[in-house]
């Protein structure tokens, strides 16, 4: 039972989420072209791609600076609405570990909080409007479950991440292109919360050891 | 899925390359940042307007680049807004010490990726203007969602926005201008057809062989309702009546009426719409002060067309009949 | 069929009274007779150019009527040819005392009936000289057979002996100009899709999902050969290379460029299109000194394009920089 | 058996011609749209109800005049390449009755004779080219065969023309439209031998006594 991890887990992270993107780019655009513009998996693929080639090009290493390019690398290649809110998420999750060494569950924690307020500040919405908010808000309840155990605690948020995803189903969009269609955006999975779970779900795998 | 491509990774880039070679003497292309800009920049001392946003619509908006009009446009990726890399180059290379007007349709990927991009340019010391359009009257406003699309008056804010700025106006009055087209102006889209995504390879929505989609926006999101298909006559009220319900009074004056094809319904039958608009407009007594017929704001190869009234004012109509010259419109020059 | 009409019968009627809506201070359309003019006749003594066909390749012809273009056209039903009294009134209508140039795409029909105006409009003493254009390389030429269709390369000759026309030449050398023109173009086009024509209601010919026409006219004519699709790199061989294995060498000049989108393929596909051929053209080594990329000469609702090469010399060159303002061509003016 | 016509039975094959072309006009269409561009129908059937159109106003009778209005009726309305060919076969038709009173079988011949002399002149094509012709041509040369029966000749021409028809579907052609196919223009039937079969036909109908 691990308690902390280092930045290795997170490059490990970056690269488990973009092969998992990648795999499942399709569904996640034919899930945005139920009830969006059908491009949704190829900008995911695209940024992750360059994420990945970003961190194999090196550089000064850290969870700060690691995300920090991540994050940027995202809002230079995603474009759209994916590639601000990735992006910004992943620079204010950066910023929050600048002076952390190994990171722990509640540090982990306090760094998603800090993205998913980026995600505020930037996209304006809250939770319960079908969007990505919807599989973020739930993962971070379920990382604070487990304060001492990063683990259990990255477990728990990819299968509340999940749960979150799955959760958007039923709703109608308000924010998003999802809120164009009204009252017809019902009876699909948010784009967006998929590709969250798909991230949180990279995350518990790096965290409990699986290597890319 | 079967398009004009040479794979569905690359048809931005071609079709940027194909629009340099087609446009030498007018266009240059910036093919590594997907920035389209005149091939001569304007005065220094002038405002600039940059505009983009997601490919897909084409002549929208590189094709709209140049005197009169835009100085620059930022192509996305297919129905993905750009970056906030581009826009900055964008904005840093066209600003002639006047500042700059960043055009941007109301979309949330755009309005933030331009946020961003306005943000470092400011930064930088560049006077940015954002004006964000958002004239469908499909989407209900309101403040508690994303609000309405950006759509047709996009086309009509480029034009006259930059008949302004080609006469040395300062940048507040240029967005000024750019912000009363949007506010007097309302939109309303139908297809008979969905488009296909390159990348997702199928139509973005399935539409029976008898059946068409009103209230549809401009990247194959699906409508406000379905309907089984009528007489041209038919859809010109379904377009016409809701955008009526919202358009502002306007101190009775008349409109620009701006008859939009998706890309894949054919001027033959772009021009059947417009008499059937025509028509309707005259039995309600809106006055048609100027027109615009045809393929301006796309979507791919969706078959379809959208309806724009402006309510403009004489200043706007004296902008409008200035001259322009760009690939996708041009007149008096 | 999916369209944006009132019924199969009134397409043509109510297009053409929307284009008289869409343009009313450029064009006056005879909507009892179906004939498309200019709103202010050019002046007495200069020759003036009529020209017409069956409706459905919009905004061939009544788009290109106007200063620097044509002086008339006729629509005929769609896909039609027009009848010799629609030919007879607009020529008696548009003639200047110096006579009238018939430019005719090579269909027997169109021949047919232009043949019998001429006829009779020489006749009541009007001067007419015919030019039958025939550039489409897909179709043999032989004398034994109907020839080559009359295709992209009418628009080209449109523009041309339109200039030389308003320059106050005689009509023996505005035909020769037309005639000139005509031998130096050819054309060849290809579909992804058939057209549906209105009163047929279906598609002219099935197509399979993964299979694209070669060889095409604007007509819905299946083409020449069918085979599987393929990068738009490999389809712009397709077309160049049957043209330039018939293009006159003509001194070396370089080419005026033409990829025409055949009514349902959007402007991005197009420029793909277009960037291929110019480099293809390159390879060749064969000089591009003017270009075209657009909607120009289409087939309903067919996705697809045509390239048309007119080796230009410097005379047609400047007639085709000459200053035009139709709605469907416009530039200088 | 009758052995001579007045211009009445003429007025009735035209009407009997308009009922069956408007009939039979989607059928037309399609053959054309199979090796030509799909308006056979729809044109002949416009042109056919402004001929009887042209009849019904009424005007100076005699199998000349009528024959003459609605070649010209069909000039004026149709286009295409059957507009002037079929019109332009009425006028001379016309033009070879003028001053035939009674109207029999050898006469007929002989009108028919100048009117397809009049498709030969104006579309400057042969027999064997896949073309209206090759309906033409063989109910000429029935018609011929029974001088002394008008009736019998009539029939014979509407089976021969018939026939004719059925022959166009191997040729490849040489003119018109469906000459641009080439080899492909084979294995389907000529339109405008079809619209001339069922023209033919009519008039042995009307010939026969059938009533419009
Ligand atoms: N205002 C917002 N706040 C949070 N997430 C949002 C917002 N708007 C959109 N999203 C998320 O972005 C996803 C769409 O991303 P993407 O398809 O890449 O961008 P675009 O909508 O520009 O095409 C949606 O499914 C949703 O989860
Ligand atoms: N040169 C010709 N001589 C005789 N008949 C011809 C000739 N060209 C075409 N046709 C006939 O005309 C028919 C086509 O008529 P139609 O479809 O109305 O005209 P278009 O070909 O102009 O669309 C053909 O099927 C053929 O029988
Ligand atoms: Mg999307
Ligand atoms: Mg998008
Ligand atoms: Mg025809
Ligand atoms: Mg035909």
């Amino acid at each position: 039972m691990a308690a902390t991890i280092g930045s290795d887990v997170l490059v490990t992270w970056l690269r488990l989420a973009d092969a998992a993107i990648a795999e499942r780019a399709d569904e996640l655009t034919e899930l945005d072209a139920a009830i969006g513009d059908a491009d949704h998996g190829t900008n995911m693929r695209r940024g992750m791609a360059a994420v990945v080639e970003a961190v194999d090009a090196g550089g000064p290493g850290g969870a700060d600076a690691l995300l920090k390019k991540a994050g940027m690398t995202l809002v230079s290649t995603v474009g759209g609405a994916a590639g601000p809110l990735y992006g910004t998420f992943l620079l204010r999750m950066g910023g929050a570990l600048k002076d952390v060494g190994a990171i722990g569950s509640t540090s982990l924690a306090d760094a998603v909080e800090a993205g998913v307020g980026g995600l505020v500040a930037r996209g304006k919405a809250a939770e319960g409007e079908k969007t990505m908010l919807d599989a973020w808000y739930p993962a971070l309840r379920a990382l604070r479950g487990h304060p001492e155990d990063i683990v259990a605690a990255t477990r728990a948020a990819a299968d509340a991440a999940a749960s979150g995803r799955d959760a958007t189903e039923p709703m109608i969009a308000t924010k998003g292109r999802a809120s164009y269609l009204g009252e017809r955006s019902a009876g699909h999975i948010d784009p967006g919360a998929a590709s969250t779970a798909i991230i949180v779900d990279a995350l518990a795998r790096a965290v409990a050891g699986e290597t890319a | 899925m079967k398009k004009l491509i040479n794979s569905v990774d690359t048809v931005v880039a071609d079709a940027l390359a194909g629009m340099a070679a087609a446009h030498p003497d007018a266009l240059r292309v910036d093919l590594d940042k997907h920035i389209v800009y005149r091939a001569r920049a304007k005065e220094q001392g002038r405002v600039a307007i940059v505009s983009g946003g997601g490919s897909g619509h084409e002549p929208l908006h590189g094709g709209f680049v140049g005197p009169g009009m835009l100085d620059a446009a930022c192509a996305g990726e297919i129905f993905t807004s750009p970056v906030p890399d581009q826009i900055i180059a964008a904005t840093t290379a066209v600003d002639r010490g006047a500042g700059v007007l960043h055009l941007v349709k109301n979309y949330t990927g755009d309005v933030m990726n331009f946020e961003m991009a306005a943000e470092i340019a400011a930064g930088s010391g560049i006077e940015v203007a954002t004006v964000v359009t958002n004239d469908d009257v499909a989407v209900e406003d309101s403040l508690y969602t994303a609000g309405r699309r950006g759509v047709g008056v996009t086309v009509l804010a480029e034009k006259i926005a930059g008949a302004a700025a080609e006469q040395g106006r300062p940048l507040a009055e240029v967005a000024e201008i750019a912000t009363r087209v949007n506010a007097n102006g309302r939109s309303m889209g139908m297809a008979l057809t969905s488009c296909t995504v390159p990348a997702n390879g199928k139509p973005s929505f399935d539409l029976p062989d008898d059946e068409m989609e009103i209230g549809i926006g401009i990247h194959g999101e699906p409508g406000r309702h379905r309907e089984k298909i009528a007489p041209a006559s038919e859809i010109a009220g379904r377009l016409v009546e809701p955008i009526l319900a919202e358009l502002p009074a306007g101190d009775g004056h008349g409109v620009i009426a701006f008859l939009n094809g998706m890309g894949a319904s054919p001027l033959i039958e772009l021009y059947v719409m417009y008499h059937e608009v025509a028509e309707l407009l005259a039995a309600r007594g809106v006055g048609i002060e100027r027109r615009l017929v045809g393929n301006y704001i796309t979507s791919l190869d969706m078959a379809g067309c959208s309806l724009t009234l402006l309510r403009a004012d004489d200043e706007m109509l004296r902008l409008w009949d200035a001259p322009v010259n760009t690939p996708g419109l041009r007149w008096g020059a």
